[in-house]
């Protein structure tokens, strides 16, 4: 490959530099590539480009949105990704199987322990290790932990990028009691590193048991109070409701999974639809929508904190005695063979797709991001809509650039 | 939505009109310390035992699990011979200065050993070359080297350090498990195929200590 | 594992299949050739015996000596992943249909793996880089490159011991790939 | 000039103080002195152009009054919100953090005033005077207190309408000139939405008007005098309604903050404004609230008026008349006064030293000098009273606007202009007509 043009990028800091400050315009400075690119990058009569992002007040992350303007309307949009990208497929191929777990971590990283579950759960496939039941209990508990953790704070994202300033900080309040409580269990509060190959890396302990008794006695009643401010607000659900509309279909065509494509009627969840660890025993539901819209996006996730506290609670209650960790030799090098895992995370399914050569490092890790898929229809989801409606949407479809850009 | 319109937003306000009056969840941090569970691992501190001595003994082992390299420790071996590093190498151009380097585990020219060894690395390069300069092989590399010197001179291990891109600190920490490798020449000196060169007097040790301590080696010339 | 699932796989399959059916855990494996990936992706997605309609996943793989593209898939009629290998594609210009006419959705994930990998997904609208800049003239995921190659040219060139290459400078270039048997 | 220096560097601190004191008093001195003797012409010429002396002194006195305004504004908003959000808010700086807003403003002033490459220059530092100047020019025809007025128009309303309508030029000026895709469309947006809601909110005032017969806001205060009961809000709900809402959208406050939505266009027309510049936006938005709450107080809610009307306590003590005794007062209550107070802490508690309980007693002596100077204030002058009860009502209304910000949502601009011209506007018809046909219907029946 060559470059195809000889102007350089404006990305290039040597360039921007040495040249004099001109006014920057999202237009590349190189040829079209591809069809899309060409027709994306053509002005139609009265259209303008806004270039939203990097830095913008609420793009979730360094995400740069090029849209398309016709006067407030959108006429088209284009994502451009990649300002986060660390190579972490490329780290973990380098690294110990145990340190991918860490390299992994920081993907996304509201809802960490998903994150390190679906690597985990790949290498002791490859392994062919059985995780005791207690530590499998545990992980369960943990990680639906993290997603209430997770929802409480796209309710506030949401709200914010509606102009809403209150409910951002009361859902940092809830978030940060279930993020002390899990750095309690763990030892940190955000990017947990707790899962290990076989097992999960402590027992629960009595400072987390007490947190979590005291939160679930009124975790209930204080979400559903701070939901008061805008379920009913009627300025919220105006804004919301057909906003965004996606059918089952179509979602599904686009990858769509996890809550999003809950809210457009299918009830698809990994942990039903493909059980792992010992979701099987335990008794939720899958709570769907049918209308498809940004408010349906919303409320779902709502209903999915209440289905989390009953697996909670669950939890509690059937959790076996026994060891936490299986019996495995520090150093492992697991049999050549691929493995794929994935697991329901707040956002959708996340997957790891590993392949051992036998050595001690993974010869392939591949992570899917649901977060990813999402992002790339928000481009059909907008079209037609205001400018203001392209932050809602974004919200709603919850993406997190740190396991967007990987 | 309610029937009544408007009635949302009456809810809505009165709900933050009566979270005006509850109990804040500020931390008013430094007079009030957050309450950290015991298991909390972010403390950035080395841990003294009950007598003051520091827990840490330098086993490198916590530098070499980090996997993204963030420790970075440096000590002196058990028997105070060989400073031993262990830490992140260093990323910006500007940084890579010798003292830069020399934190980061790297090899850098060090003038004092200049007089002590004028090693002949031919060999050591031909049993890299045989290994793949590989540094999962590093036992059998470190054997060939013994092979041919007698012993493993420490400009050796560097230059397998600087060949292979293994650290130092594991090439040494390798050098020194292993009971049939040594570190010093053995006693009869003729089994050495290349044997050191004799030890200079005083002041050339002294000129090149200086030179080195000084770094650009402007200080060399005034000892002369 | 789902033998009842691999017979019907095999018997439907069986012609365009490169290699017997593999089956671990929870998935089964099934390779084909490059040339039969429309065909295949087609009649898992459409035929009511399969109806393949969720695209788990899409990625390339690298095994040092040829290429693949690995798809997952999830259907109703069997509790295993499906996995669908596109195998034997040549290093130098791995070619491979696209499957955004059926999975719109595969389309970023097309995108990246010709980001990480170089292999060109015909009929993908949008083919273009995603992660790396588009002035970036390396494939960073593929297993001939030791994160110099680009970063060769950056400030801290050589200082990471995993930019190091590891190989004697008079080996061919071939014998310094880390391979996998695909 | 050396030698000057030389022997300022020599002195000592304390030397120093002393020595500029000295100067200060100096320079007071003969300035009174001057005074004293040119007092005669200087009156005259006052008072021959009394109207001028009195506009300018006004202008003066309200340009000045702007700014502890937008900074208590700036404080409560900070301050409520969080504590609606069940934060502290501001607590390091000054009592309960109140001085935060002043470093605010410190900041603004000592950043750098920036002017991005392709702005329009001379406009881009206008447009910032010209929005502020609208805000600060509207204050001059608000009666803050019986007698307490810039000028007393009897096109009071008109003039108001008018010149905060000046305020979106500004606006408009700063969106076109910083060369900026966001400003600009927050500069439209603020166009289109404050043309939109003027239309609404002059048609809602227009009812009451009818009414009140006068557009003298002095004239509406005095007419609203007496109980509460009597306030123009008990006929006209629907008319305070609709003025509450479009007021909201005229002052650019959530819900209808589309020309500064963050989450949308950055901040739009004031994206690229940095330093004094952004100040000043910045302020003139916070005097936009007070104004609205100010306009709403006079308009609706009895202006000055107290809610009943207060008793006459005449106050048959004067304190003139005890002659030579007045200085012994003086000296003799503080002292009497403190220790009175300080008797019981130190009585009661025995395990207070004195010297605590003399600090203590003193302390409480002067709040309660404070309250009582306070109380014959309110009680035997007018305007006190007035203004305290007109800041209380429009502070009430300020607490409402931030209220609103900390609960709700940012509107849609389709579904905001929809809202105008669709709804608001056919309200304040239908109240303008209502009114007018009761107007009638009252006057023919009386007659």
């Amino acid at each position: 490959m060559t470059a195809t043009s000889s102007r350089p990028s404006a990305d290039d800091p040597r360039i921007t530099l040495d040249q004099e400050l001109g006014i920057f315009e999202p237009v590349p400075p190189y040829p079209p590539r591809t069809e899309r690119e060409a027709e994306f990058y053509t002005l139609g009569d009265g259209q303008m480009f806004i270039n939203m992002g990097p830095q913008h007040p609420s793009t979730h992350g360094v995400l740069r949105l090029v849209l398309k303007l016709e006067g407030e309307q959108v006429v088209d949009l284009d994502p451009v990704v990649g300002y986060l990208h660390r190579g972490v497929e490329k780290l973990c191929e380098n690294a110990d199987y145990h340190h991918t777990i860490s390299q992994v971590d920081p993907l996304e990283y509201i809802s960490a322990l998903f994150n390190e579950w679906a690597p985990v759960m790949a290498y002791e496939k490859l392994l062919d290790v059985e995780v005791p039941r207690r530590a499998e209990y545990i992980r369960v508990l943990s990680a639906e932990l993290n997603r209430i953790a997770s929802h409480a704070l796209f309710m506030g994202w949401m709200a914010l990028d509606l102009g809403g300033l209150t409910p951002i900080l009361w859902s940092f309040i809830e978030r940060d009691e279930i993020v002390e409580m899990l750095g309690a269990l763990t030892g940190q509060r955000m990017l947990f590193n707790y899962f290990r190959i076989g097992g999960v890396n402590g027992d629960l302990n009595h400072d987390f048991m007490s947190r979590l008794g005291d939160w679930m006695t009124r975790a209930t009643d204080q979400i559903e109070a701070n939901l008061t401010l805008l379920n009913t607000n009627e300025i919220f659900v105006r804004r919301m409701r057909g906003l965004g509309t996606i059918d089952g279909q179509t979602a599904l065509q686009m990858c769509w999974t996890g809550p999003n494509l809950r809210a457009t009627g299918l009830p698809f969840d990994i942990r039903r639809a493909h059980p792992f660890s010992v979701y099987q025993e335990l008794d939720f539901d899958i709570p769907t929508r049918i209308e498809g819209d940004c408010l349906a996006r919303y409320l779902l996730r709502l209903d999915e904190i209440k289905q989390s506290l009953r697996i909670i609670d669950q939890c509690l209650h059937r959790m076996p005695d026994g060891p936490i960790m299986a019996k495995l030799p520090r150093l492992i090098r697991p049999r050549p063979g691929r493995a794929y895992a994935a697991v329901e995370s707040p956002r959708g399914q996340y997957a790891a797709y590993a392949i051992s050569d036998g050595t001690d490092q993974p010869f392939r890790l591949r992570i899917h991001d649901p977060s990813f898929i999402h992002l790339q229809s928000v481009g059909q989801l907008v079209q037609g809509q205001l400018i203001a409606d392209t932050m809602a949407v974004m919200a709603s479809l919850d993406p997190v650039m740190g396991g967007v850009d990987k | 939505m309610s029937f009544i319109p408007g009635l949302g937003l009456a809810k809505g306000m009165a709900l933050t009109l009566r979270r005006f009056f509850e109990p804040k969840a500020t931390i008013r941090y430094p007079e009030v310390r957050a309450d950290v569970s015991p298991k909390f691992r972010g403390r950035l501190q080395l841990l003294y035992d009950e007598w003051g001595a520091l827990k840490c003994e330098t086993c490198f082992q916590c530098a070499q699990a980090c996997p993204i390299e963030c420790i970075d420790m440096g000590g002196i071996d058990t028997k105070g011979r060989y400073h031993v590093h262990w830490g992140p190498p260093e990323q910006y151009a500007e940084r890579r200065e010798e003292s830069a380097l020399r934190r980061s585990g790297r090899t850098v020219p060090d003038r004092a050993y200049e007089h002590f060894e004028q090693l002949d690395m031919s060999p050591v390069e031909a049993i890299l070359d045989d290994h793949d300069y590989d540094p999962k092989r590093m036992l059998s590399i470190l054997e060939a080297v013994q092979a041919v010197y007698g012993y493993l001179p420490v400009a050796a291990l560097k230059q397998i350090s600087f060949r292979s891109g293994a650290y130092y600190a594991l090439i040494y920490g390798t050098a020194s498990y292993y009971g049939h490798l040594r570190l010093d020449p053995p006693r009869d000196a003729g089994q050495a195929r290349v044997a050191a060169s004799a030890r200079p007097d005083e002041s050339v040790y002294l000129a090149s200590l200086g030179a080195a301590l000084d770094g650009r080696g402007a200080a060399a010339g005034a000892v002369h | 594992m789902d033998r009842v699932f691999r017979r019907r796989l095999e018997a439907r399959l069986g012609p365009k299949l490169t290699g017997p059916v593999r089956q671990r855990h929870d998935e089964t494996e099934i390779r084909i050739g490059a040339a039969g990936v429309t065909d295949v992706l087609r009649t898992l997605h459409d035929d009511p015996e399969f109806r393949f309609t969720f695209l788990a996943d899409l990625a390339g793989v690298d095994t040092g000596t040829v290429m693949q593209v690995v798809y997952h898939l999830w259907s109703d009629v069997t509790p295993d992943w499906l996995r669908v290998i596109a195998d034997g594609l040549s290093r130098d210009d791995p070619r491979v249909p696209s499957v955004t006419f059926l999975w719109q959705g595969a389309e970023w994930q097309e995108r990246e793996a010709y980001d990480m990998f170089g292999i060109t997904f015909e009929g993908n609208r949008d083919l273009r880089r995603i992660y790396m800049p588009p002035e970036y003239t390396s494939f960073p995921l593929r297993k001939d490159f030791y994160l110099p190659d680009d970063a060769a040219r950056s400030p801290g060139a050589g200082i990471r011991h995993m930019e190091q290459v590891h190989v004697p400078r008079s080996a061919p270039p071939a014998t310094s790939i880390r391979r996998i048997r695909a | 000039m050396t030698f000057v220096a030389r022997t300022w560097n020599r002195l000592t601190i304390p030397g120093r103080v002393l020595l500029g004191l000295f100067l200060l008093g100096g320079l007071l001195t003969g300035a009174l002195i001057a005074l004293i003797i040119f007092s005669e012409p200087i009156l005259e010429l006052l008072g021959a152009n009394l109207p001028l002396v009195r506009f300018v002194g006004a202008a003066t006195v309200v340009l000045l009054m702007t700014i502890p305004t937008a900074f208590l504004i700036i404080y409560m908003e900070m301050k409520i919100i969080a504590l609606m959000n069940l934060r502290l808010g501001p607590d390091r700086v000054g009592p309960f953090g109140s001085l935060l807003s002043v470093v605010h403003g410190l900041k603004v002033l000592m950043k750098e005033d920036f002017t991005p490459t392709g702005a329009d220059a001379p406009v881009f530092t206008l447009a910032p005077v010209v929005t502020y100047l609208a805000s600060v020019m509207t204050l001059l025809v608000i009666p803050f207190a019986p007698g307490l007025f810039g000028q007393d128009m009897n096109i009071a309303l008109l003039y108001f309408f008018a010149i905060s309508g000046l305020g979106v030029v500004g606006l408009l000026m700063g969106g076109w000139s910083s060369f900026n895709k966001y400003s600009l469309l927050g500069g439209l947006r603020s166009a289109a939405q404050v043309i939109s809601y003027e239309v609404p909110l002059v048609l809602s005032v227009v009812g009451l008007l009818i009414l009140a017969g006068t557009m003298s806001l002095n004239q509406l205060v005095l007419n609203q005098a007496g109980w509460f009961t009597d306030w123009y809000i008990w006929q006209q709900p629907l008319g305070f309604l609709i003025f509450f809402i479009a007021a909201t959208a005229e002052a650019n406050r959530t819900p209808f903050d589309l020309t500064e939505a963050d989450s949308e266009i950055v901040a739009g027309f004031a994206t690229e404004y940095s330093g004094m510049r952004f100040g000043f936006f910045f302020f003139a938005e916070y005097v936009n609230v007070f104004i609205v709450s100010a306009l709403t107080v006079t308009l609706f809610f009895g202006g000055w008026n107290a809610p009943f009307p207060f008793p006459e306590i005449a106050l048959a003590f004067d304190p003139g008349s005890l002659g030579i005794a007045l200085l012994i007062l003086v000296a003799v209550v503080p002292v009497v006064g403190t220790l009175i107070l300080a008797m019981p802490f130190y009585l009661l508690r025995s395990s207070m030293p004195f010297w605590q309980a003399l600090v203590i007693g003193f302390v409480l002596f002067n709040i309660v000098a404070v309250a009582a100077v306070l109380g014959w204030a309110f009680v035997s002058l007018e305007w006190v009273a007035g203004l305290l009860w007109f800041m209380l009502k429009t502070y009430t209304f300020v607490f409402i606007f931030v209220w609103m910000r900390g609960t709700l949502p940012r509107v849609r601009i389709d579904q905001l202009m929809g809202f105008a011209w669709k709804w608001l506007l056919p309200a304040s018809l239908l109240n303008l007509f209502v009114t007018a046909g009761a107007v009638v219907l009252v006057r023919e029946l009386g007659a």
